[in-house]
């Protein structure tokens, strides 16, 4: 159940096979879900140049751990794989891997819904967005996709 | 007793530090109360959070010897 | 919006990376949601040693893509990429990718379910597990995951 | 009128091969009595699916000529 946070870009397709390769036994998994997030050039109507993503690295940590723990008393999985960046971040950059090894189809979306969505809500980091000399904290993202549809 | 604080993101920007260590006196003390002694002159923003050694408290949960203490904004990850 | 059907072995993650790499502006799609369906090397209690998938092809691509446009009328979607399996597949060996690249992830998982569940419905493939000198066609796969649940 | 037929994954191995071509002369034909013309021997499953022009399609959907008729068992994709 590995949880991976770090400072510098990631390849999400690339770390995707290589933790399939080096820790999933093929087929004993049938369905595979993953959830990438990655910074978007425009938001809510303005351009975004760059992000800085500040984060709580040990408690982080912790609280996406226990989510994962937690998905895995709802549904049968085999395999995570959580990733998230901090630091300074461009357009186009993965923000956020969640990827679920499971044998049934509705329990892959299920697990990977729940952990991404618990994951927003409860992981201690923070987004500024930076455009020209303009540095904006966002102040919430629960208005963003809908509270309580995980 | 001694406590370590973090501030994270804009409540970091608003103290003006990351961390601090500091000495308090007071017994029984919450997390509320330990701004209002070492940030007095800042008023601490409703929708602030807290965490007592990496994990979620309430504004009045008790601060004990050795804690580390964070405040920060509502979380935006993900 | 490419569908495509083939009779030899697919690495979704390299796929993936090649579309997004040719097709996909960096800092469009904030969400990204694939599943990749794998054969299993267990069905029902009974061990699979591989399995052939035939298919009518020109009526498949047609009833995928129909499902595809039905969910981009539903959903804000700026990017499919759908890939099929026919012919004899090993265990481990991915069989099905639905992979959608939106603004929000609520609409990419919506959609990724959705087309999963009626292209597993609606296209004209059908499955033949083959066992030591024995070959058995799958008579069904709507109770598999729970028919109305997309 | 001519017809091609398909036949796919079970049907496709009770009847012994995977296409014919055939000259039929009903006058509105529906695809259960193309079935039954060209295959009468063979009992048509219940659960058994029919494209016309690669369109799924009824039982009693009306064959014309030169369509092309699919029978085949549910379909198990994905």
């Amino acid at each position: 159940m590995p949880v991976i946070l770090q400072d510098f870009e990631f390849s999400p397709y690339q770390r995707l096979q290589e933790y399939e390769e080096q820790c999933c036994k093929p087929g004993e998994s049938g369905a595979t879900v993953n959830f990438i997030g990655s910074l978007r050039d425009m938001h809510e109507g303005s351009p975004v140049e760059a992000m800085t993503i500040e984060c709580y690295p040990d408690m982080a940590l912790q609280e996406i751990e226990q989510v994962c723990e937690e998905s895995a008393k709802q549904w049968q999985i085999h395999h995570f794989l959580v990733m998230h960046r901090y630091g300074r971040v461009e357009p186009g950059d993965a923000l956020v891997l969640v990827a679920i090894w499971s044998t049934h189809r509705q329990q892959a979306f299920d697990a990977c819904r729940y952990i991404i969505h618990h994951l927003k809500h409860k992981a201690p980091f923070w987004k500024q967005e930076h455009h020209g000399d303009n540095n904006r904290w966002l102040e919430s993202n629960t208005n963003d996709e809908g509270v309580g549809q995980c | 007793m001694s406590i370590t604080i973090k501030y994270f993101a804009s409540l970091r920007e608003a103290v003006g530090q990351a961390e601090q260590q500091c000495q308090i006196s007071a017994v029984g003390c919450n997390a509320a109360e330990l701004w209002a002694q070492i940030n007095g002159s800042i008023a601490l923003p409703d929708n602030s959070l807290v965490a007592i050694n990496k994990n979620y408290a309430s504004l009045d949960a008790r601060v004990n010897d050795g804690d580390e203490v964070a405040f920060f904004p509502p979380v935006t990850g993900g």
